[in-house]
């Protein structure tokens, strides 16, 4: 295996890690963002700050996680405090700089859907429902949103707010008053969005190594919009991707065991 | 006053048909015994209350004694979906069942405001979400100083809480150490409080001052159930059997297998069955 | 990010004429020696916020530093009353200032919705009290599910909150032990942050997971400040020192005596004196 | 010295520690109702629950604290909590069943005040103020309020509320919607009071050994109504006056005691 050849998860997630410095606090979800992270940890921002909802905050995890809520978490912490203490005094309190969120259903405004396909009252899926998504979009300073692309996913009209983004665009999150950032990038498996200063409407502004317009199009359901210039993802290093295989096939190893493994 | 009992004494003297009743642990030390024994009772049109219902409240969902789950998310940590609480909600199988669903900081907030002993949790929260659309329990006040719209919503006062606790004293107090979630809310915020505990110890003399305690006057009814959080897991006793929780995932994806597995492996069986669960954990 | 400085850098840093300043500690953990540093630069016109005026603000007031004081407790604990603040409330000595006056409970929760960044603290409070008729600053607002009106008061927003505690580590996190009082709390509500520690250690890699930790990025300055507290207490490194309270009431009772004591034991020496008061507590 | 003879003061503290049983708990004031929780738990109620407002739940000092913040209330406590938890979760909660407190100025239906004497805005004299009184008068199931019998302090109409008792006396809580019987008994230097079942006004219901019926409308401001049958307060038994004094004598060596004693 040589370390130029990479999945387009593996760049996903690396370049959603070039997105984090070391004097970031972040709320971290659990896929991707975590080992988005993690990989940042672990690579150019060792003194990043990770807290996951369930109380654990200044993470440093030896695998990733599996739920919000393992030992290893609360292990690695600085401090581990209630869940309503991280929802007051440090999601509301707005000491969180930035918000990872994985979405379901995305649209061109950051909105996202993780709760129902279908009617909400007649749902035709039921999906897992929000969590600490609708805070963590209007609580942290920036919010960070990573999917695999797909017109499935990638949706002209999402079927539930779960959660706020910039809403139908424009100064709709002002007028709420909401004055935090709200989505500043979006990372998926083929480019980096970034919204629109002023429509707020997510933008390419990176495409992934290989990756053409064609296919960025064909995988979501909004007409695209391009960047004027649109730069080319640099791939990533060998560094990044091999600490991000260790750190996975140390996850691997870790939660594929069987009791007394 | 905290009373030592069996399990099967304590669901029975503390939890009743059409009852609202939490079952709290953030991933950590979820009351999984406790659940089977309400589950073998077949104490039935329960409200539950939990933030992330996960494998407990599908069991309960799928076993048709849930009449309504207010929850604020519900999936199977790290795996996916609830596949018996989507079974309820999409196809009224084993009965159709009423939700009301929250965020996680509402929920935390509503905890929170049951121990404070208020009617109410008052927050920033919700703004621009679909869920105060739905929800007639998502309301507001004004911030009288600012003018501030804030969220609100009805704190939790359930009738009983379960919680799994690491230790108990032989007076009763309880302690909790690590991820300890919204547990302390849980119990102050209810009517009565059963709590299952891997130890009982003789005091609890030299605990540093700060940790996570319960006075035994807080707790109804405690319960020594070793390997009762399994398969979660209790911080200094044993890990998390992530293999059941996948397992749960192909389990619980078809009806009968889950009725086959639920008799083999709660019914049929008693609270001793911890134990022997998380050896080599 | 915490950045470790002297007494005089960090007050210098942190402070300015007429900000709204908190120092807390509840009777554990005062921060004397930081008071004692902002008299000696003279940094007036101060909102002074406290649920126990205690001593140092006593100190400060006498100073004429003070141009309102919001506290819930204006006595020298276990003594008796505060002289100076007395003096200036009922004689403007040496200016007038103003007082805004809560309860406890008031101060408390004004702070805790500090920490949870809330522009108000509601709570169940004030009932047939008379403070809400001399407090223009006690509102109230309507649980939007029962009626029932409950107490609202502002929340605390420091310019900057002072606390002394053990420990910080060499990268700036901060451990509070003990009787924790509100000083999270006052730390996370306000804009910046100065701690003044006993000892601080390589890192914290054996700490208790649920013990009162302050990341380093919530504190602005960090100073090493052996015995900083005094006549307060630290748990751990010494005790209070009961007879420098009971003789505060003698020196306090005195104009003359008080600006004396002042310029002997305050403007003329520096916060290396702390070390030596505490020896053999 | 013989055990029988005791001081008002003594009596008083003796007579309130009587009034708790081992199931209550207490929210404890510092003076004289310390000193009763403490001597209740010493004696009759070993298992007593004794709460400070610094946070110390549980505590079983061996000598008296100074201060509501003594580091003896931590170092014997079951748990140390957060003051915004202790007012929040466990005050007002409504987990207290006793709460205990002083006043500067009382009247005959339990209204306390410690705040000003004479007008709040321009006050004659400038007391410390309510603390935690205001809600521990509402948020405690019943109030037991210990005080020195004197003209000055027990008034026909007092200066401020600084806490509420039973108003204008009647259902004026029940009124204001408050669900907490207030103040139930008044144990002075000189007698035992509770308030009238209907009126709510305190009413003398016993008086301590000696004790005449003009010494307690002497030192009261209000004219007296005593019960229709008054009892005698039983003396101090031996056991409750040595774990007094001695108790005393602990304090007084701790408290007095200079650098290094």
């Amino acid at each position: 295996m040589t370390v130029s050849a990479f999945t387009p998860n593996e760049m996903m997630t690396i370049a959603a890690s070039r997105a984090l410095s070391n004097d970031d606090v972040c709320f971290v979800g659990i896929g991707a963002p975590s080992a988005a992270c993690n990989v940042a940890r672990l690579t150019h921002a060792p003194d990043i700050t990770l807290i996951y909802e369930s109380g654990t905050i200044g993470t440093a995890p030896d695998v990733l996680p599996l739920s919000i809520g393992d030992g290893e978490l609360c292990e690695t912490a600085l401090t581990t405090v209630s869940v309503p203490e991280m929802f007051r005094y440090w999601l509301q309190g707005g000491r969180i700089s930035i918000g990872f969120l994985g979405a379901a259903q995305l649209d061109r405004f950051g909105n996202i859907n993780t709760t129902v396909i279908g009617d909400y009252h007649h749902p035709k899926v039921r999906l897992p429902g929000g969590g600490g998504a609708p805070e963590i979009a209007t609580s942290c300073k920036e919010v960070f949103i990573t999917m695999k692309q797909a017109t499935r996913g990638m949706v002209e009209k999402i079927d539930f707010y779960t959660s706020f983004g910039h809403g139908d665009g424009g100064d709709h999150r002002k007028r709420l008053g909401i004055d935090t950032k709200g989505p500043t990038l979006l990372i998926t498996d083929l480019a980096l969005w970034k919204p629109d200063p002023e429509s707020k409407e997510f933008t390419v502004v990176s495409m992934h190594p290989g990756v053409t317009r064609e296919q960025v199009q064909e995988t979501c359901g909004w007409r695209v919009r391009f960047a004027e210039r649109v730069e080319e993802t640099p791939p990533p290093t060998a560094l990044e991707l091999t600490t991000l295989r260790d750190l996975q096939a140390r996850t691997e190893g870790a939660h594929s065991g069987k009791k007394g493994a | 006053m905290a009373k030592f009992q069996s399990l099967k004494e304590a669901v029975a003297d503390n939890l009743r048909d059409g009852d609202t009743v939490a079952f709290e642990g953030f991933t950590h030390l979820i009351p999984h015994a406790a659940a089977h024994e309400v589950i073998r009772q077949g104490i039935k049109d329960l409200t539950l209350i939990r933030m992330t219902p996960d494998i407990i409240y599908d069991q309960l969902i799928g076993m048709g004694l849930a009449k309504k789950v207010v929850f604020s998310y519900a999936g199977n940590p790290g795996v996916g979906l609830l596949r018996r609480m989507r079974d309820a909600i999409e196809n009224k199988w084993p009965r159709a069942i009423e939700t009301v669903e929250h965020s996680h900081a509402a929920m935390a907030n509503a905890y929170e405001a049951g121990a404070a002993g208020l009617p109410c949790a008052v927050f920033r929260g919700y703004r621009g979400a679909g869920l105060k659309e739905v929800n007639p329990a998502i309301k507001s006040v004004v911030c009288p100083f600012t003018g501030e719209e804030l969220a609100a919503v009805p704190a939790h006062r359930p009738d009983v809480t379960f919680i799994h606790a690491q230790k108990a004293s032989r007076r009763g107090d309880v302690l909790i150490e690590g991820i300890i979630g919204v547990q302390k809310e849980a119990v102050l915020a209810a009517k009565r409080a059963v709590v299952t505990v891997e130890e009982i110890v003789d005091d609890f003399n030299d605990l540093h001052p700060n940790l996570c305690v319960l006075p035994h006057w807080t707790v109804t009814s405690l319960v020594h159930v070793p390997g009762g959080a399994h398969p979660s897991y209790t911080h200094g006793y044993y890990s998390r059997d992530n293999a059941s929780y996948l397992e749960w995932d192909k389990i619980s994806a078809d009806r009968d297998l889950f009725t086959q597995w639920m008799k083999a492996n709660v019914l049929d069986v008693g609270p001793d069955v911890f134990a022997s669960r998380v050896k080599g954990l």
